[in-house]
Order: C-alpha cells, then structure tokens, then sequence
C-alpha cells in the first residue's frame, strides 16, 4: 500500500506490473485526466501543488481505511504536481481484492477521501488567460463568505 | 513570551503573500491567533473558517498551542484528484 | 465502443491507448484475473468457452446501454476465451467520462450485466483433479432441480 | 413436416452430448419441444428452465417455432467474468 506525490509522469502500465497476486480476482483502476473544460470554461492547463510530506500520510490514512473497511488486498496512489496539460494524468489508483464490489467500492472510496482530505491544490488556466485556484473562491455562488451575494 | 515559528502558505495563500515560507516572531498564543495576525497583515482572503491548519506536519485543530520552532502551515481549501 | 471476445491474451497498456480525448476527465478499469481459490476450493486453471457472435451482440448492448444510462464517452470491453492459468486477465472493461460517478458506475454496470447476460462458460480445474463447469451444477445447494437436496 | 436444423451446444451441454454441432432431423413446433426431445435423447442434466436457447445467433423464447434450416444453440447458464 502506497501513496505517493511526485513530480514525474505517471506511467500505469509500469505501475500496475508491481500489484497483485494470485489471490487477486479484480482491479479496479481510477485514472484522473485533465480535461478541456470544466464548469462551461475552456481550460488550457492545470498547475498542482501538494504540501507533500502531510498529503502522503493522510493518503496512506486513506488507504489504511479503505483496506479495513472493504477487506482489499492491495491499494496505490499516484498523485501528480507541477504543471500538467490537456489529457495528462493527474492520479491514478489501483484497488486489488479476490471480489470486484470491495475492489470497485474501494477505490471510490480512495478518490473521494482524496480529493476531500488530501493537501493538493489546482489551479486552473482558462482560454480567456484568467486562472483560479480550484475551492478558493470567496465571492460568487456556492460560497458562503463576505459576498455580495451572500 | 516572544517566540519564533516557521510558516508555510500553499497555494492561494502562498500567493496572496508573496512566498512560500518564512519565519516569523509572533506572541500568538493559538493557531488562530497566528491565522487572524497574518491574515491582517498580508490581506489573505479565505476566512479561517475555510482555511485547515497543520503543525509539525499533521493538522491540528485551530485551537492548538503554537511554540517556539513549530513548523505552522495554513491549507486552503483542497482540490486533488 | 466495443465489446470483443478473443483467444489472444489481453494486452491493457495497449488497449488504453486508444481510449480518450481531452474531453474525458475520469477512465475506470477492471479487470477480471483467474484467482488460486474458489468458494474454498483450490483452483488450478479456467477454461473459457463463448457463443461468439451472440456473445459480442448481447455485450455490445451493454455497452450501449451503459452509454445511455451513465452518459459516458467510450466503452470498451475485452474477455477472453482458451485455457487460462492463475493470474491471467479473463476480462478487461475501461470507460471514460466526465466525470468519476458516470465512470465508476458504468464500469460496475458493464461487468455486472456481463456476468448475468453475455454467454460466455467458464470451467474450472481444482487441486484435486475434479472439473466444474460454473454455475451449470444440477445438484447440490442453491440449485433449484430434481436433486435430493431440493 | 419433416424439417432439418443445425443445433449447436456449449459448455457442460457440448460436453454431455460429446459434440459441438450437428445437424438434426425433427419434427418439433417449438425450440421447447426439439429441446426436449434432444435431452431425452442425450440425458442432458439441465432442464429446459435453466437453459436459453437462440435461434441464427440472437436469444429467442422457449415458445419460438423451429422453421427448416435454422441454426439452433443452447446455452447452459452463463458464466462470463
């Protein structure tokens, strides 16, 4: 069981040689991609940034849990930073489990909790050259701040 | 008593003041303390209600006790995956 | 989208390759590998035999309707047929879309409805020299038939 | 009417009639009747309620007639996976 930040492009089809057994009957992989648009605006790239040291132990809390709770056998976690375009990984896991329901429950669990919990930011480059850190809005709709819109 | 901590600020904090990490003289006596000086100073957006605090490398409530050398870092809102 | 039946072993890393453009924001795997137990019993190897071309029709409507359902992007299946020993790939789902929910729930759906629907028999070898083809017992608990044990 | 059609078994049901396809002269209505007709004739373990069977390559119900030449399979439970 790992979770791991990096820098470094990350490579599944290497990744995926290192899991398994032959206990093994399911795995079920998550792959996290940036994608061209988000929310009705045209993105142009991505900028991750991770308070590393912190992200990699609540990730591997993460993982504890999702082994206890699902009975798994194996769970990794990949999570990119630094500047990232179009079609590139951002994350990926991998949940491995003798039956598919714990290996598929798991890993939504591990991408929810993730993106919940774990300390990495995005900030989203758009085609109309303005950006924005991703959840760190303080005005407009959904937040609950000093805005005039309340 | 006067103590020295290291802070770090990530995202659009690191932004909004300009660097990463610095070490800073305070006589807060609490994470909050701390959060609501600097936030002051600097101009930070995001309210402490939306704003996580970790010391020494585990997050910890707001509450918490800063002492002299802690390694103190403010976390927006995160965004993973 | 497409659902293939094949005697040859599945290669993912080459087959991921051809799914996904920068709209997709979240590809789900899973894969299906032979496991060293059973139920208890200790499994030698898998024997997989198909109907092939009801078996790529029927599975071709799974995807299509997986496709309706959970708006996905692109759905691709792949399931072997042959002799297979433990820790081969037996079957191989990737779906983009999105969003993860879509992706995780059309993943599970293809696999689930496959099990249930696309006529495809598997046979399995165990320890002991005995052979069982799955599901197709007459006797013996869960089956409903003429045996003594009802 | 004497009619011909090719029926095919898979899995446990090729197994127990000791062939994958053969031709079969019938006099059946239905895929039921020809079905059991066939397992009388064979002794296949499974009752009509646990097979399907499918008429030139797509699933038809049991009531289904057999019409001369078609191309008959049946198929024991599925196992896919």
């Amino acid at each position: 069981m790992e979770f791991r930040v990096t820098g470094q492009k990350i490579d599944p089809a290497q990744l995926i040689l290192a899991i398994g057994d032959t206990r093994v009957g399911a795995c079920v992989t998550f792959e996290g991609r940036v994608r061209r648009q988000n929310e009705g605006r045209s993105v142009l790239s991505l900028d991750y940034e991770a308070f590393k040291p912190l992200a990699e132990k609540e990730g591997q809390r993460i993982l504890e849990e999702a082994r206890q709770k699902f009975g798994v056998l194996d769970a990794v976690c990949v999570h990119r930073t630094g500047s990232l375009k179009l079609g590139d990984l951002a994350v990926w896991i991998a949940i491995t489990a003798e039956h598919r329901g714990a290996a598929f429950d798991a890993c939504r669990y591990v991408i929810d909790e993730a993106k919940a919990r774990v300390p990495i930011w995005k900030k989203e480059h758009y085609g109309d050259g303005s950006t924005e850190w991703i959840n760190c809005a303080t005005r407009g709709p959904g937040v609950s701040g000093p805005g005039p819109a309340g | 008593m006067n103590k020295s901590v290291s802070v770090s600020y990530y995202a659009i904090l690191r932004e909004q003041r300009g660097l990463g990490t610095e070490e800073v003289p305070t006589m807060a006596v609490t994470a909050s303390d701390l959060y609501e000086e600097l936030r002051a100073r600097h101009g930070f957006t995001l309210p402490a209600s939306r704003v996580r605090v970790a010391v020494n490398d585990d997050f910890q409530p707001w509450g918490v006790a800063v002492e002299d050398g802690d390694r103190i870092a403010f976390l927006p809102p995160v965004a993973g995956g």
